[in-house]
């Protein structure tokens, strides 16, 4: 078995550029990113070093013990996240999982929200109550996640035929890690979602592990993509690491969905370089694997070639983005460690629309605060988003 | 106006509340062109269309999901579980997902969840559950369990309506034995009130559902045989629950019973026990007793299940011992 | 969707027997049914007789109302229960559904059982505790359903890792229904056995119904046997009802399970002539449908045809099969009907190991029975099995 | 002998059985090469291999199913949730299949579940719960929740020994926080027997889990300030459920407090005051007042958490309300 673990040993790796093109292939004429102007070319780039950037920052912060649980990282699937979001319209809706801080971006989630979540304060958007990059807004297009794996593909089949049984021409995108396919809510969702014909489009992101588990222990097939053939629905395959690949092949599921053609399953093939969280040693990973990502496959290196050799943008361009990106950073950190934590008593607040304040209990009446406070929970940086 | 029975009070408060609002529609096994296992949506798929009467795939997780999802953009879903004891491969979408969504993402999720619940039918383990208890300890969730036709009709009108998320559950065995008039117009009955169903003065029985029949059937009984005057207390909700009807009627009377169909450890008497307790302890004249099921799974065969549930004779047992205490 | 309701809609009715040719070529070598002795291959008429009479007599019964709850017929699906378990060893193990009457007898249940479970006998195998053919005997190698569908498959998949653990060359067989391959239990019960190479054959009884629900209403997929994709399982696609095509596809697929070879789902075509349970009156199926499968296609005229055409066997042994069945039908309806109801308080044992009996209710000690009885139940012969 | 944590002595448990008796094998998500989310099994895999340390695919019905099936055929599976709060996709498994196995079908069904359950980590509503009363209702299932290193060892043991299916919780608040020598030898703790965490005589707290620490907290502060004597009884199994110990416990002091951590409305203390009212009612000289979590999904952020969650001081308050009742 070890030797089959990772994603190296079903020939993923050094090259998967070429399957990228394949799915460029499948396009219907040019392939939808050539309609991109220079703006939106440059706007994608922001979108990784964002990501990038901003996940940086949260490790500085996590490391002076400012974040309150675990950490999350994209690292090296930026590309998966920003691409496909990008193929979206504003009114339509997506469901990010923990590695699509970058699509939560793109979507409109700004920087001071993410660290605010992360530092559990009290004007964070979820007030304090969820983790991490657990929030959603349904006016500006993304919905917060729950744990429970694959719980997010029935909701967002249920978004989607709202859609239909409406006549919005809204589409919906969910997405899906390696692992979460297994899961018994993935299947239903997905098979419900086919029989309606529902306008959604289910991204697998296929980073090779599931947090120690590589796909050779989650799943007898060889391609993720195939799962659609379960479903009657179409299933592509495309590279990950490159942006516009991620773009073509997610535009042309989305439009298929607002064509009311149905659900499409695409497999994003990327790679997790860092642990599952931040306290992951990635032991259980083949040496050298990771480093070969790092070297050969990085979605935001391979981007820059194209945007310098092939699309002509100048370093001084790229290093305006990135001078950009840093100061909107600095100053989300700020505001954000300047924001309060939150008032204990607003956990009493919006259990129900009706009360909208549920009494405390009695001998909590008049307390203002709990009496003892707990130290850092050892172990608590397992915590899985 | 003509008496309905309890299945066609549910039909009658679906098909109100359909014309009224184009954002509630169906979802289900075999609902459509079938009318569901029951018959219960028999006639809606002609009268709303495919459109609104959505019969589904065997996948409970599946399109309980989905109706959260629709509910978040605004629609107003109505789910049935062919039978309740299905609602367990649901579980997680509802106590995970459901309940917590307007808590954690201040995200509204007004759906309900209904389907034929109870014993008494010789439907066996499978067939015959009583789900409560294990929704009861979930914040977010509201609880309804109807009695009576009047109230089925009105507290699912109030449960469609309701801007949270509703479980309605049916009693199967009332189906079609109750019958009564019911009142004209739009009928709606308030989540979260209890209903007395009969007034006494020498001791309360506290009940829902099915063994409210049984409890009444009890106090004619104790009158007759003991000249007891015997108050009952219909819950109708069990989440929120009327404390204030529950300690009106302990204060009142002094002695409780508390009786229910489902298994009785963990089982909602438990938490009116405690209420009562801490609410009301100085007014007891006796212990609360409880009358529920043997704690095991509902058998089927006739024997085995009337053993099991519990029955009139057993509310008169208790009922004198109580009095006599 | 009317229109593609019903099997019909899918090309099948009249000649699925051409499917069931399809799947002896599969077959290398001699159809594994060319080695049967004669005596085997009159064995497959008495097994299937025996259900069909068998569950004719239980309409009886159930129309003096001497079952207790609903009654569920596999009129016209005889062969698929029949020639499936037939491949199995006396060591294997399967796993029935409502519909697999027949595996049930094939496997050692006895009519007597069978018919005291529907009158909910004290004698009955489960004592009167659970309805119909929900029963089980792990010695003569059938275990028990629970209604929730989709669930036995996980349980099967772990009966069959626990074969796997011990290195016994023993096989699982799981049946589902159309209608619940679209369970999560279904799916996360395949791909874990897919995973594990556990030694199990998963059968797919397509009978056009879930209910009421068509299978264009419950997946997208055309053909079931694509499900097998999904988890990197061969799938394969048989007539259901020529016994010997049945016991072919999974006379193969159990060999191949006993080789080490993993999991194989195999889709039987076949039509379930009867209501979902003897109440339903079928007002759902397209007219005629019913009627032609009965005329074209009814499993045991085809393996009579088969018997007595093509392997030479005479009326009169024939006769004598069926003489045999009523007259063990009859033997078991007498011991059936003389056996007692069960002791109330019976329902107080074996809950647990260990006590062996719970305490009666404080209020109910010294009761023996139940007080106050209850008619039939309006509407209970809706209940699933 | 040297002092071991909790999550070590779970550890021990587990290794322990897996050597003497080769049907115990492990099933879970990341626990093979990983050892586990907390690294429970860690160095497992190692001594037992991938036949009996078995690393699966994120589906929790699934290999919890497929663990029943193992039980069937003769092993004995120890099936690890990543976080308890996963139990939920496992539900219908464990309360319609497994729970029913032997009474409905005389098929023993010897396996256990286990996880990191319970909150006080900042782990926000889905790495935090307590899902013991979900439970509870569903006769046919066994129920532990240990509260020492020492029980942690001994109930895990006898779990996995047990011929019926137990629910194993294990509060990953005190994996590493508390230590203390363990019994030489086979160390078993028998199911369903509660203990005396302390002596006292004038009150009882009733309690399990990781707020039998915040008690004995607490009854230190009351000693001091107040002189008052605390008597504490950690259940450790809730399913069979100690009685005899709580009756005891409620004649000695005749004052009685159930603390937990879980949600208040249906949570245990409700079954475990129904207990008391019915089997001791004579001997309450007050109220059973409950000390539980409000109400509301776990949050996150740590005022909320502290705020939501039971406290020392909240113990404290109602104890001395109790002891001037
Ligand atoms: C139902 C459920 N079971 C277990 C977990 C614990 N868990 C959190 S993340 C994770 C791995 C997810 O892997 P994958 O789906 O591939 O997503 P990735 O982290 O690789 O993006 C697991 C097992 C969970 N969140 N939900
Ligand atoms: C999880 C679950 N949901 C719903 C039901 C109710 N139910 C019982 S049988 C049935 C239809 C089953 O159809 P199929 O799987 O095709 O089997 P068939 O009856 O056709 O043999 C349904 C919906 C159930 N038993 N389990
Ligand atoms: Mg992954
Ligand atoms: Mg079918």
């Amino acid at each position: 078995m070890a030797g089959r673990a990772g994603p190296r040993a079903r020939g993923q790796g050094p090259k998967p550029a070429t399957r990228g093109n394949a799915s460029r292939k499948r396009a219907l004429g040019p392939r939808p990113s050539a309609h991109l102007t220079r703006d939106q070319q440059l706007e994608l780039y922001y979108w990784m070093r964002l990501t990038r950037s901003l996940e940086e920052r949260l490790v500085n912060l996590y490391r002076q013990t400012k974040v309150v649980g675990g950490l999350f990282r994209s690292l090296g699937q930026e590309a998966d996240a920003v691409g496909s979001a990008f193929a979206l319209e504003r009114r339509d809706l997506l469901s990010p999982l923990i590695r699509n801080l970058g699509s939560m971006l793109v979507k409109g989630a700004q920087p001071v929200e993410i660290i605010r979540q992360y530092m559990a304060k009290g004007d964070s958007p979820t007030r304090g109550r969820e983790l991490n990059i657990h929030y959603g807004d349904l006016d500006r297009g993304f919905i917060g996640q729950i744990s429970h794996l694959g719980d997010m593909v029935p909701v967002m089949t249920g978004v989607t035929l709202s859609f239909k049984l409406r006549k919005e021409a809204r589409v919906g995108l969910v997405y899906v890690g390696d692992g979460a396919t297994s899961t018994g809510a993935f299947h239903e969702g997905i098979n419900f979602a086919a029989v309606q014909q529902c306008p959604l489009v289910v991204i697998v992101e296929n980073n090779g592990y599931a947090y120690s588990t590589p796909i050779s222990r989650q799943t007898a097939v060889v391609e993720l993509k195939d799962k659609a053939l379960a479903y009657g629905i179409p299933g592509v395959r495309a590279d990950g690491n490159d942006v516009l690949a991620v773009y073509d092949v997610t535009k042309e599921a989305v439009d298929r969905a607002r064509r009311g053609e149905g659900v499409t399953l695409i497999e994003l093939m990327t790679y997790r370089r860092k642990g599952h969280a931040e306290h992951d040693n990635q032991s259980y990973v083949p040496t050298g694997e990771i480093e070969r990502w790092e070297r050969e496959n990085d979605p935001v290196d391979r981007y820059l070639r194209v945007l310098t050799e092939e699309l002509g943008v100048a370093e001084k361009e790229i290093a305006a983005v990135d001078a950009r990106v840093i100061n909107e950073i600095d100053e989300a950190t700020d505001a954000a460690e300047a924001s309060p934590m939150p008032d204990p008593t607003d956990a009493l607040v919006g259990i129900y629309a009706e009360p909208a304040r549920i009494e405390p209990l009695w001998y909590r009446a008049g307390v203002r605060s709990a009496v003892d406070a707990h130290e850092r929970a050892v172990g608590w940086g397992t915590f899985n988003g | 106006m003509a008496e309905i029975t309890y299945l066609e009070a549910i039909r009658q408060a679906l098909f109100e509340e359909m014309e009224r609002d184009e954002s509630v529609f169906l979802m289900g096994e075999d609902i459509g062109a079938y009318g569901g296992a029951f018959k219960v949506t028999d006639g809606l798929l002609d009268r709303f269309g495919e459109q609104r009467v959505i019969d589904t795939p065997i996948s409970e997780a599946g399109f309980v999901g989905a109706a959260a999802g629709a509910a978040h953009m605004g629609m107003r879903p109505v789910v049935e579980m062919q039978f309740i004891d299905f609602i367990s491969c649901a579980y997680d979408m509802l106590t995970n997902y459901i309940a917590t969504s307007r808590y954690r993402a201040m995200l509204p999720c007004p759906l309900v969840v209904r389907g034929p619940s109870g014993g008494y039918v010789r439907g066996g383990p499978f067939h015959s559950q009583n789900p409560e208890a294990a929704f009861l300890h979930t914040p977010g969730l509201k609880i309804v369990y109807p009695a009576t036709a009047s109230d089925a009709k009105g507290l699912l009108k109030a449960a469609i309506r309701d801007d949270d998320p509703v479980l309605f559950f049916e009693h199967k065995y009332l189906y079609r034995r109750i019958k009564e008039e019911l009142p004209e117009g739009d009928h709606l009955v308030p989540i979260g009130q209890a209903r007395v169903a009969r007034e006494g003065k020498d001791l309360s029985i506290i009940t829902y559902a099915a063994t409210v029949w049984k409890a009444l059937e009890a106090a004619e009984q104790l009158e007759k045989e003991d000249g007891l005057s015997v108050e009952i207390l219909d819950l109708r909700s069990l989440l929120p629950m009327d404390d204030a009807a529950i300690m009106q009627t302990v204060k009142k009377t002094n002695r409780v019973m508390v009786v229910h169909e489902d298994t009785r450890t963990g089982g909602v008497a438990g938490e009116v026990t405690a209420r009562i307790n801490e609410q009301a302890f100085e007014w007891l004249d006796a212990p609360i007793l409880r009358v529920t099921a043997a704690d095991v799974p509902l058998p089927y065969s006739p024997p085995l299940e009337d053993y099991v549930l519990p029955q009139t004779a057993d509310i008169v047992t208790v009922a004198r011992k109580l009095a006599a205490y």
